[in-house]
């Protein structure tokens, strides 16, 4: 009988979810994909003229990503969800939240990471001046982790539900808002040549909370959610 | 905490709360509608034009009384949330779900009304400052506590899940009434004080202090009313909700 | 192997509860052995205040199976997620080895096969497995490849699930039983999707598990058969 | 009167404000109401239906 | 009713094509009445270019009932939707009534029973059954509250379908069969989710269905029962 | 024996749709939230400044619009598809573009219509000048007929396939960014005071051919994708 550590249950699950979507790499593109149409339509809405987009690019980059990471949360425990996974999951002996902890850890390097990758190239379809792409990309990093451990918990309680796109969306908004607010905010900043570096702080802060707080949170939910 | 289980226990028992709350909302709703028209006396007729607004500021008179209930029955939303998610009180759970609605309710108001004043007030319907975009978010709060409650089938675990998010949700309260002092907005400060002195006319004072009791009591009798039909839907296996059923003693 | 049937039984929904007849379960032999390994006590579960299934008192100990037979919504499945501990129970209590056992403190004693068999569809068996290893543990002298040619499936190792068929994976998910280091099996419906051979395999594996000194709850349906009109069996004649 | 109705020229603000007030003051007074005819008339059937299956197979 | 046994057997996955015995099945006792209700000729399907059922001739008389038996993966289901035009035949033809049937040209003379009930679980049953007598007809002599008494299905007229247990959904769609002027009827597993006397309930709509000049084609499984270790059997002792 | 007529047939499909989204009148007003989500994102994501939001309101009204009424296309056949109605029609005698007609047409009714009611809210919330708001209210009523119609047809196609979502967006999008280009267009040029009959001109010539042929493709695609 060997029974193993909590950490060879996460590297389990770790592996585990990094190998599915490795084997369904097709899907694992969809949000980059979806950004980069809500990008794409925002020229053809608005008209092309590069100055008057250069003005708006940041807050279009950080709303087409947003909107891509809030898609892409619902397969977050969906799959799981149906094939009885989770069930199985909640029932291992390990703490849930460590376990969560990881599967959000995956879900942020298969849709957060790319979606930060893909971001220059966004940026640069809607003229973002060049010096504000490091902001862009610091402000990315440190809010797209964030939106997936908010979303996270959101999802834990419209897991079960059939058709929880649109209700997801509304729950996760309230949560996202602050969030949005600080890394656009400073993204509008730098381009206008203001100080740019609060609002990442307090992203930074948010986020250091969030990772200890979020995994607990999200376990609770699902506890509610799945009896 | 035992005291407050043994509260709950007494007038939390589904039929004694049933009885009480039968008993009780019509009361309410009459004390609060005689309020509201006093007060809507004295704000329409009574209170002078403003020097400043003219007549406009009448507004005040529900826009203010609706903000603040707005945020008060999110407080009594996620109290009775917390008591039902740690002590799983039935009573607790259904009054949390009862709240929402009545609390989306005036957060609408206070939008509208709030939006209606800034056109002649600011020059437009709706600016993006910190106040009025926190007060949205806590309509979609509402919303969403609404919306998941009714999106799960079990009654009792759909009170849990939409109890959780309102506790979620707290953290907006204090944003919403603490913005005009975090950030400058066109919103004004708080010109209404409890505690010290009011920047504000006695004459304009009373008919604002009135209703805001008005929408207090109106929110309670509202609250209880809700409770009393979910708490019957509730229990509908239990032999006294088939006695209302069947037509004993139900007021419409 | 000693088999034990039990019939749970539930009056149609709706009924009031006073007519309800509540049901006391008591598996007969019940040996006065001091520590059995799974007890309910006064169990019973209830859905909006809809009691579910009745109180139920039973114990199980080492060596026996027994098999939970009700007709479709008498509340089978749920028993089985409130002894899992998924569920929690509306009253009474859920005792394994002697403990109380709550959603938050579950053991590696029990292995729930529930309806769905959690399996990713887009994994091999054998990755399937390893997860499984990795986050239930291991039995002591077992491996994945022994586990899966003992339910069948040699050569099926590096097929993606998803193409095996309903029974095939039914067995898969038998196979990971085999391997986690549970004491006590709760399998919802595991002849479901199965053809002969596949009964014949589970009936083997209950056997092994009881010999082995642990137990297993199974729950099955009531009604099987094509019971009326004594059918006229007709032998496949090949033309081509 | 008139005078009274125009407030200083920001009547329609006014009358809109507590025209709006009053139409959802009304709407969450009815709401509940509402629903409690639905849920006491699925109540009832539901009696039926007990009642009838009672009799069916007693 | 006279009820017709037929097997459909299917080699294991991943078995040779060439080494599946390819079978003709023939139903016995084939009167040589001119126009069958429904003639299968040479009828086969593949997906993917591997044959899921083989080459089948068979007909089917008013007045007739058939039961295909199979194991899991036979291809009942896809024989019912071939037969049904929902798919388009791999080789072979389908003939109702002599005439040839395709997926654009279908007729009022089929209704399928499928796994999904195809009911909404947001309307009551009568809701549903109208809608059904909306888009399909209604057969002479039958109401909706007929149908759905005659199903055991009383008192529920005006429940959303959502609350009904599985076996009263399968009830609400046998009831559907019942209203809609269809001469073939094409069950798929009609048996599945139903107690004991849910099946005696189909067999007599089937036997009703025989003696009105229609004919059905019902599938079932191939395993059903507990079949081992003859189970003890224990009756409750009602103690509470 | 009654058979029913190809009108009595779509007569009750429309009556039972209907009857379905008022017995979930909750999830109708999805879509509608949905939008006022996105257009509340991007005063966040941009910051506040009235011209400036202006400029852009008509673009973001519409892409939010288009966002909700991709999402909302989910639904049209998903519901019917799982639980088995969709075989069911398909199985009927009635000329099943009628049908599928039918069900687009009631689908607009309860997600696009509600759009367009909202639509002046949102535009009113970016600060859309008055004098713009008639255009873009005869654009999204020449325009969403169009996408829920053109969305059909992507939706049968890729009806009982599990997480589709995102692959739909991809099919969809090349149909809707000529919609788009043309509606948006049309509210650009009003706003700048120049002429916008002409896009609004090609619109409904569009939405005409499309209304004939919609309900066909549709029909075809399911088909397809139903075997
Ligand atoms: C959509 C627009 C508006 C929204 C969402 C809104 C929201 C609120 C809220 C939430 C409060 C309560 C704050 C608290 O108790 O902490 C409040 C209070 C108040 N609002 Fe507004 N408001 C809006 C427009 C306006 C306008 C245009 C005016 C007047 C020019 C105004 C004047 C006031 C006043 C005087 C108070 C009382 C402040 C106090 O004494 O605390 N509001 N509003
Ligand atoms: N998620 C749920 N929400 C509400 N009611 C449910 C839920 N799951 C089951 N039920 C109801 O609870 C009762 C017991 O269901 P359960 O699934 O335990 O029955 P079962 O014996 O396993 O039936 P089956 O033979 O169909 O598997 C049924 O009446 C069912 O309708
Ligand atoms: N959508 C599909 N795509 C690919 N293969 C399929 C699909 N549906 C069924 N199959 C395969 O076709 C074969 C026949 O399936 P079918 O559903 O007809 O069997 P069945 O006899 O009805 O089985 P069951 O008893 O499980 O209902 C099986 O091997 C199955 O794996
Ligand atoms: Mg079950
Ligand atoms: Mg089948």
């Amino acid at each position: 009988m060997r029974y193993g550590t909590n950490a060879s249950a996460c590297a389990a699950l770790v592996r585990r979810d990094l190998l599915l979507t490795w084997r369904r790499r097709g899907d694992a593109l969809n949000p980059v994909l979806f950004a980069v149409i809500v990008v794409v339509l925002f020229p053809l809405a608005l008209g092309p003229e590069p100055n008057q987009l250069a003005r708006i690019s940041a807050g279009i980059v950080f709303v087409a990503i947003l909107l891509a990471g809030l898609l892409a949360l619902d397969t977050l425990f969906r799959g799981d969800h149906e094939d009885g996974s989770l069930e199985q999951l909640v029932l291992s002996p390990h703490p849930l939240p460590l376990l969560l902890g990881s599967k959000i850890a995956v879900h942020w390097l298969t849709t957060g990471l790319p979606l930060i990758v893909v971001a220059p190239v966004l940026a640069e379809m809607l003229h973002l001046p060049r010096s504000v792409l490091p902001v862009l990309l610091a402000a990315l990093a440190l809010a797209t982790p964030l939106l997936s451990l908010f979303g996270a918990v959101c999802v834990a309680l419209t897991v079960g539900m059939r058709r929880s796109g649109m209700l997801l969306a509304l729950l996760v908004l309230p949560l996202y808002v602050p969030v949005l607010i600080f890394a656009a905010g400073a993204c509008n900043a730098a381009q206008s040549g203001l100080a740019y570096l609060a609002p990442l702080l307090w992203l930074g802060a948010a986020l250091a909370l969030a990772l200890v707080l979020a995994p607990l949170a999200c376990a609770a939910a699902l506890r509610i959610s799945i009896s | 905490m035992n005291t407050l289980t043994l509260w709950f226990h007494k007038f939390g028992s589904p039929p004694v709360f049933h009885r009480i709350a039968v008993r009780l909302a019509p009361w309410l709703f009459g004390f609060a509608v005689i309020c509201g028209l006093a007060a809507l006396y004295g704000g329409l007729v009574v209170a002078p034009a403003d020097y400043q607004q003219s007549d406009a500021y009448r507004i005040i008179f529900i826009h203010v009384p609706c903000a603040w209930m707005s945020l008060f029955a999110y407080f009594f939303m996620a109290a009775n949330a917390f008591i039902a998610l740690v002590w799983r009180i039935k009573i607790s759970e259904i009054l949390a779900m009862a709240s929402a609605p009545v609390g989306a309710v005036f957060t609408a108001i206070t939008l509208i009304t709030g939006s209606i004043w800034g056109k002649p007030m600011w020059g437009t319907w709706w600016t993006w400052d910190a106040r009025l975009t926190s007060e949205l978010v806590l309509l979609f709060l509402y919303l969403g506590v609404i919306g998941l409650y009714n999106a799960i089938e079990d009654r009792r675990q759909a009170a849990r899940a939409a109890a959780f998010l309102a506790l979620v949700g707290i953290v907006n309260v204090p944003i919403v009434h603490f913005s005009v002092n975090w950030w400058n907005t066109l919103h004004q400060g708080s010109t209404v004080r409890l505690l010290g002195p009011s920047r504000i006319d006695e004459s304009m004072l009373w008919p604002l202090l009135l209703m805001a009791l008005a929408t207090h009591v109106w929110f309670f009798a509202s609250v209880l009313v809700r409770a009393r039909v979910s708490l019957v839907e509730l229990e509908g296996g239990k032999e006294w909700a088939r006695e209302i059923a069947l037509g004993k003693g139900e007021p419409a | 192997m000693s088999i034990t049937l039990v019939r749970l039984s539930r009056p149609g929904r709706g009924a009031s509860p006073h007519a309800r007849d509540i049901r006391k379960l008591m598996i007969a032999g019940e040996s006065n052995d001091p520590m059995p390994l799974l007890e309910a006590r006064d169990l019973s579960y209830s859905r909006n205040d809809e009691p579910v299934f009745g109180p139920l008192d039973f114990r199980l100990h080492a060596g026996e199976v027994v098999l939970i037979e009700g007709d479709n919504g008498s509340g089978k499945t749920t028993l089985l997620r409130v002894l899992s501990g998924l569920l929690a129970p509306g009253g009474g209590s859920v005792r394994l080895n002697g403990e109380n056992l709550t959603v938050a403190r579950l053991s590696h004693q029990v292995a729930l096969l529930g309806h769905q068999p959690g399996l990713k569809a887009d994994l091999t068996p054998l990755e399937n497995l390893n997860f499984a290893i990795g986050v239930f543990g291991l039995r002591a002298g077992i491996t994945p490849h022994l586990a899966l040619s003992s339910v069948g499936l040699e050569g099926y190792e590096d097929v993606p699930t998803r193409q095996l068929s309903a029974g095939q994976k039914k067995r898969v998910s038998l196979a990971r039983l085999l391997l986690v280091p549970a004491a006590l099996w709760l399998l919802d419906e595991p002849y479901a999707n199965l053809d002969r051979e596949g009964i014949d395999l589970v009936n083997r594996l209950l056997d092994a598990q009881a010999r082995r000194g642990g137990a297993a709850l199974v729950t099955s349906h009531g009604a099987y058969a094509f019971t009326s009109g004594s059918p006229r069996r007709l032998p496949l004649r090949a033309t081509a | 009167m008139s005078e009274f109705l125009a407030m200083g020229g920001y009547g329609a603000y006014v009358w809109s404000s507590y025209a709006i007030f009053m139409l959802f003051l009304l709407f969450d007074f009815i709401a509940p109401r509402l629903r409690n005819r639905r849920v006491i008339a699925e109540l009832r059937g539901r009696l039926k239906r007990d009642r009838k299956r009672q009799e069916k197979s007693p």
